[in-house]
């Protein structure tokens, strides 16, 4: 408690020195409390550590980021309304939030009121939705199953899967796009497991895979009920590859996991184990800062930051409209854009490419086996 | 003429008028949901303040009546879930009364057993509500919920503004507390305070307690419909998760924190759980545990809530000025 | 004698051991003072539980003015006609005396609907006003009735027996705890509106001087059945009487 | 025919850690009518005292434990009866109800803000590893799970029926009129009762939560099971609260297996409801003592 009471008054420390001086205003909107404060705070920290890098090189277009931090606790309702607070607080542009029930709800008032907004989401409906105002830090499933189709057929050579998803708005985002992707390529899946988030005996579930007589498994689950999978498929002797999205292979997971999580593999976007330099030198700075690692969500929010600077610099101006104009279609190579950490494009729809990574756990540690083109 | 309660309740009423003038969309928006979620606690406290009946279906009653709203207003889709593209003022009434049949039928079972039993049959049926609209996709989009219900249009007043909404919803709200007040001061009404106060008793003088009860709670599960009438064109999303078991919770604590039984406690519980984090942003997390520390706190030492301690206030300071008039008289009876 | 308005035939209850109520029956006649006495655990209050639906019977049966009673619901009882106050005091405390005594007669006044939308009082203020009168608690009629003295509870109890008009009012320890003066106010009270309307009265009293001044007949209860029956002079000079009580 | 028993012997074994949830829940309602809406949360919150003990005190596994222990039974037991059922129990059994659903939020967000939000790993009480029985996994985690709780409901059983405490707290659990009668310190009869369920909620803890992760929302689910199992099983036996936890155990699994994943919790809900409207003596249970 004290740390986080340290840390709110150092922040407000800092506000108030750059509120002086002439500021852009950014809405922070995220889960800072509740079920999905590990990952908002991790959106926050990723961002500000980025907002303290920006201001200290002289800020966007002269003017320093002044950044307010809205708390959702992880309720979409809230998350609306506080969006709505943060552009009655004139925000130039809305950062967050991470949970795609939110985002949902919350991108309609960012869309009415012609408001920019850089979500860590990933649930696909966010980008289908026609809204010109969102756009995304990491890709949606719809991007990150995909690459796994071919790992599947090749890798694998598998006949039949089975698909173990959380019944939620993230799970069966993903669920049916796996769904689909079976079908193209001929894969049958005989098993089809949803479980509630939250959910902690998995119990029937390993055991229903297993009489599914399966040559894979997707699992498509959050990361605590991930880690319990992974544990009761070690205890039931599941024998079929896992393989996750993102997810499955997180730090969080093997923490929980332990041995368990060995042998698992996953398609990650963002991953902050990835063998390379501006991710790992991004990685040691967040630890510095804060005092624990970072994991895709605090990439995610750090690049939030960043893009919000190349893209107004480029257009000279705080104008919102042109901002989405701006992003659309944008490609923001790393080379010239170095606080992207890797080269990131924004399509018509405000979804995301850039390459991603196979990754394996060996050992208790995440392994890139792969690095998968941006597509 | 007027009396001093109807002085108090025109100056609440312009001061409702008058709160949203000058605020932001965020501020507007919030007192909307107060005034929203007030009326379901309402209806919440007429099933537990009066009636003395513990229901953990309120939320399930709003989702009731916001999915039939949402599903009777949303124009019709080519593909996917759509709706009939009927005006609100056709589908409020429809949902209003959707929350009371299926009141009426949950709860006539239901009540014969009372106390926690009426709990937990209510919280199972949250619970199978919040499974319900999740799974039946086809019907209710699932877990992606339902988007874009639009905003009554009344021909001279589009409530599509914030602003409009909100008076809106308070001209809802003021016609739903004069029908509440004469449910209250009519002899259905009596007969829900009787049941509270003495069952045995009321019983014995002709109240048949099943019937009244049940009566309390289906009136309290419309009021809950109405709330979900709001919602859904105020926050144009709804999903079942908006209405899972917690929501309850947190209506069960704004009609105790408020004070069971007082016409306008819930409004101030309400109040409590949807305006006070705003003022209490410096206490960033620990804003549900103090919330949940004031409410063991109140009930322990003064278990009729807010208003109830307002009274308890009032009445120390006047203490030395009024001595009841017929003590002396009372004393030799 | 004139007509029976309550018959109750052999009524039994037993609790494990004890046997309570054991095989009683007795008659009640309109417009008399009944008073049911007996020592200390004698059955008496199992027995009046039984008679008021609050208890039910392991057999035996009640009627009441013709209907059978039995297993009725205190509210279909009261409905048949019954009044009646409890041994606690058992008044609505946050409601007004006005709404005590409303809330005793609105139940016998239009249907379910005419509740609902008629007028807030079913049109009863009046006649509670009488009774309010009748009761001299006129200066009280606003107040809480959770503010009044114990006595003055007693009598708005007894006054809510009334209200509906009952045929039969049972009276449960109408004396307990209440001081002379109100006692004596109460029992003059009793006597005249069992004079003006004809109401039948059952009570149950320890206090022998209240029942055999006011009752007009009395039956006596030892040991869960009824010892002896008669006036107030005949059980007064009762030896079965003397001793039960003595002896119990 | 295997998946059968497999998920038999897992329904069994997570059943009988509910179970032990439940019996303390009915023991507690037996001896002082109190609904405990927290229940759930009092099996969540000692494994934290075991973890704040090993990483914030620098206990060894085996003394944090017996911290975790004590510290449940006092703060579960003793405080919680002090502070908030007795000065409740003379409003009744609805405001009591209501502070403990308060209680259970004040549980859930401590530990969320003062220990974290994240699932925490939870050491092993029993070592991993497991045999292979034509096809049926058996895991020492299962057949500890039900050993042990087998252990603790028979010395429960034992120490009520045996000795002369344990037929105290039976008398005053049954009529503490009578029991007061007949010499019984019925005041600390009830205390000893809110002491054993902070006891059997710390274990039931420490047995899930290897399983289940420390999490801070782990007791809201736990907490309905907990009710369920006590009401299907009967509310006023130690055996129905057994039965019951063990028949949900089952159910849930079997439902989850066979039947239905989307409406996997509808199950025991459904199960629920239809023991209160048709059998509220509970399956098990005598309709003696019983009024809601």
């Amino acid at each position: 408690m004290i740390k986080k009471l340290l840390g709110a008054t150092a922040l407000s420390v800092a506000m108030a020195s750059t509120a002086i001086a002439d500021t852009v205003k950014i809405g922070f909107v995220g889960e800072l409390s509740g079920g999905g404060a590990p990952a908002g705070t991790q959106y926050r920290d990723g961002a500000l550590l980025a907002v303290d890098e920006i201001n200290a090189a002289g800020g966007i277009l002269g003017k320093q980021i002044e950044v307010s931090l809205y708390d959702t606790q992880t309720d979409p309702q809230t998350s609306r309304a506080l969006v709505q607070k943060a552009i009655d607080e004139d925000a130039y542009v809305v950062w967050g939030t991470v949970y795609s029930s939110s985002t949902i709800v919350n991108m309609l008032v960012a869309q009415q009121n012609g408001v920019p907004q850089i979500v860590g989401a990933e649930a696909p409906n966010i980008t289908q939705k026609g809204n010109p105002y969102v756009f995304r830090t990491a890709y949606g499933a719809h991007r990150g199953v995909p690459a796994l189709t071919g790992y599947f057929r090749d890798t694998l050579k598998a006949k039949n899967v089975a698909v173990a998803w959380v019944n939620n708005e993230f799970g069966k985002g993903g669920h049916d796009v796996f769904i689909k992707e079976m079908a193209k390529v001929g894969i049958n899946v005989t098993a089809d497991i949803p479980s509630e988030a939250g959910a902690a005996d998995f119990a029937a579930d390993v055991s229903r895979i297993k009489e599914a007589n399966v040559d894979a498994v997707f699992v498509y689950l959050h990361e605590e009920e991930s880690a319990r999978f992974l544990r009761e498929a070690k205890k039931q002797n599941l024998q079929p590859k896992l393989v996750g999205e993102v997810t499955l292979t997180g730090q969080k997971v093997i923490d929980l996991a332990g041995d368990a999580a060995n042998g698992a593999v996953a398609h990650v976007g963002l991953t902050a184990e990835a063998n390379i330099e501006s991710i790992k030198e991004f990685g040691a700075k967040f630890e510095k800062k804060y005092g624990h690692k970072t994991d895709h969500n605090g990439i995610k929010g750090y690049v939030a930051a960043y893009a919000t600077k190349y893209v107004t610099e480029m257009n000279g101006s705080f104008d919102q409209e042109k901002f989405a104009q701006t992003m659309h279609g944008l490609t923001l190579d790393v080379a010239k854009y170095p606080g992207m950490l890797l080269t990131t494009s924004w399509d018509q729809d405000g979804e995301l490419s850039r390459e991603s990574f196979m990754v394996e756990v060996v050992d208790g540690k995440q392994v890139v086996t792969t690095t998968v083109a941006a597509n | 003429m007027m009396t001093k309660r109807n002085m108090w309740l025109l100056a609440g009423l312009i001061a409702l008028i008058l709160a949203p003038l000058g605020q932001g969309n965020y501020v507007v928006y919030t007192l909307c949901s107060w005034l929203i979620f007030s009326m379901a606690a309402m209806g919440l406290n007429l099933t537990l303040g009066y009636a003395g009946q513990i229901s953990l279906a309120q939320s399930a009653f709003m989702a009731i009546g916001a999915y039939t709203t949402a599903l009777l207003t949303l124009p019709p889709a080519e593909d996917g879930v759509g709706g009939l593209g009927l005006h609100w003022l056709v589908a409020m009434p429809i949902s209003v009364f959707a929350a009371f049949v299926v009141g009426l039928i949950i709860g006539f079972p239901a009540l014969r057993v009372k106390g926690h039993f009426l709990a937990f049959v209510t919280l199972a049926f949250t619970t199978l509500t919040f499974l319900v609209l999740r799974n039946e996709d086809w019907l209710t989009g699932g877990t992606y919920g339902l988007v874009g219900m639009p905003r009554p249009d009344f021909g001279f007043f589009n409530t599509g503004k914030q602003l409009r909404f909100y008076y809106f919803t308070l001209a809802v709200f003021v016609v739903f507390c004069l029908l509440m007040w004469g449910i209250i001061r009519s002899p259905w009404g009596r007969a829900f305070k009787a049941l509270r106060e003495n069952s045995i008793r009321a019983e014995s003088l002709g109240v048949d307690t099943r019937r009244i009860t049940l009566l309390a709670f289906a009136i309290g599960s419309a009021a809950g419909g109405l709330a979900g009438s709001l919602v859904a064109p105020l926050v144009q999303f709804i999903e079942p998760g908006s209405f899972a078991l917690v929501h309850s919770l947190k209506m069960l604590l704004m009609v105790v924190v408020g004070g069971a039984g007082f016409f306008f406690g819930p409004v101030i519980g309400a109040g409590v759980v949807i305006l006070m984090p705003e003022f209490l942003r410096f206490t960033e997390g620990y804003y549900l545990m103090i919330y949940a520390a004031t409410v063991i706190v109140l009930i322990i030492f003064c278990p009729k809530g807010l208003i109830g301690l307002g009274e308890i206030i009032r009445n120390k300071l006047r203490k030395d000025k009024k001595v009841r008039g017929d003590m002396d008289k009372g004393a030799q009876l | 004698m004139s007509n029976k308005v309550m018959s109750v035939s052999n009524v039994s209850k037993r609790y494990g051991a004890i046997q309570a109520v054991d095989d009683v029956s007795f008659d009640v006649y309109e417009g008399e003072i009944l008073g049911l006495i007996g020592p200390n655990g004698s059955g008496k209050s199992t027995l009046f539980n039984c008679l008021l639906g609050q208890t039910r019977p392991d057999n035996g049966s009640v009627e009441i003015n013709g209907h059978n009673a039995s297993g009725l619901s205190p509210s279909k009882l009261n409905k048949l006609g019954i009044g009646r106050t409890f041994q606690q005091l058992s008044v609505f405390p946050e409601m007004t005396v006005l709404d005590n005594i409303i809330l005793a007669g609105q139940e016998h006044h239009g249907s379910m609907f005419s509740r609902l939308f008629g007028a807030p009082d079913a049109g009863l203020t009046p006649e509670a006003d009488r009774l309010i009168a009748f009761f001299r608690l006129e200066h009280l009629r606003d107040e809480m009735a959770g503010s009044l003295s114990y006595g003055q509870q007693k009598l708005l109890d007894a006054a809510m027996a009334f209200m509906a008009g009952p045929s039969i009012v049972m009276l449960d320890e109408p004396a307990g705890g209440v001081n002379l003066t109100m006692l004596g106010n109460f029992k003059e009270r009793l006597r005249t509106f069992n004079k003006e309307h004809g109401t039948t009265f059952v009570v149950i009293e320890h206090n022998m001087e209240f029942v055999m001044s006011l009752c007009t007949r009395v039956l006596v209860l030892a040991n869960g059945a009824i010892i002896a029956e008669g006036t107030p002079d005949e059980i007064m000079n009762n030896q079965m009487v003397i001793d039960a009580y003595l002896g119990g | 025919m295997e998946q059968f028993f497999q998920v038999l012997l897992s329904g069994l074994a997570t059943g009988s850690i509910y179970a032990l949830a439940a019996i303390g829940f009915t023991l507690i309602w037996q001896a002082a009518q109190t609904v405990n809406f927290a229940q759930g949360e009092f099996v969540m919150l000692p494994a934290f005292f075991l973890l704040a003990g090993m990483h914030f005190l620098g206990m060894p596994f085996w003394m944090a434990l017996i911290f975790g222990l004590l510290l449940a039974v006092f703060v579960l037991g003793f405080l919680f009866k002090r502070v908030l059922v007795d000065p409740l129990l003379k409003h009744g059994g609805l405001s009591l109800i209501i502070a403990t659903m308060a209680l259970a939020i004040l549980m859930k967000e401590s530990v969320k803000e003062f220990y974290s939000a994240e699932a925490q790993p939870f050491p092993e009480i029993v070592p991993n590893g497991s045999w292979d029985i034509s096809g049926v996994i058996v895991s020492l985690t299962d057949i500890s799970h039900l050993f042990i709780s087998a252990v603790i409901v028979i010395g429960l059983q034992l120490f009520l029926n045996r000795t002369r405490t344990g037929r105290c707290m039976q008398a005053t659990a049954q009529n503490p009129g009578v029991a007061e009668i007949l010499g019984v310190n019925v005041k600390r009869m009830v205390l000893y009762t809110f002491l054993i369920n902070g006891v059997l909620a710390a274990l039931a803890s420490f047995l899930i939560t290897p399983v289940y992760l420390a999490k801070f929302s782990n007791g809201e689910y736990l907490g309905l099971i907990a009710f369920i199992a006590a009401i299907v099983g009967g509310f006023n036996q130690i055996r129905g609260a057994l039965a019951g936890g063990l028949l949900i155990g089952v159910l849930d699994n079997m439902t989850a297996t066979y039947i239905t994943a989307e409406y996997r919790q509808a199950v025991p809900l459904l199960l629920l409801i239809a023991v209160i409207l048709f059998r509220p003596q509970g399956l098990l249970g005598t309709s003696e003592g019983r009024e809601a």
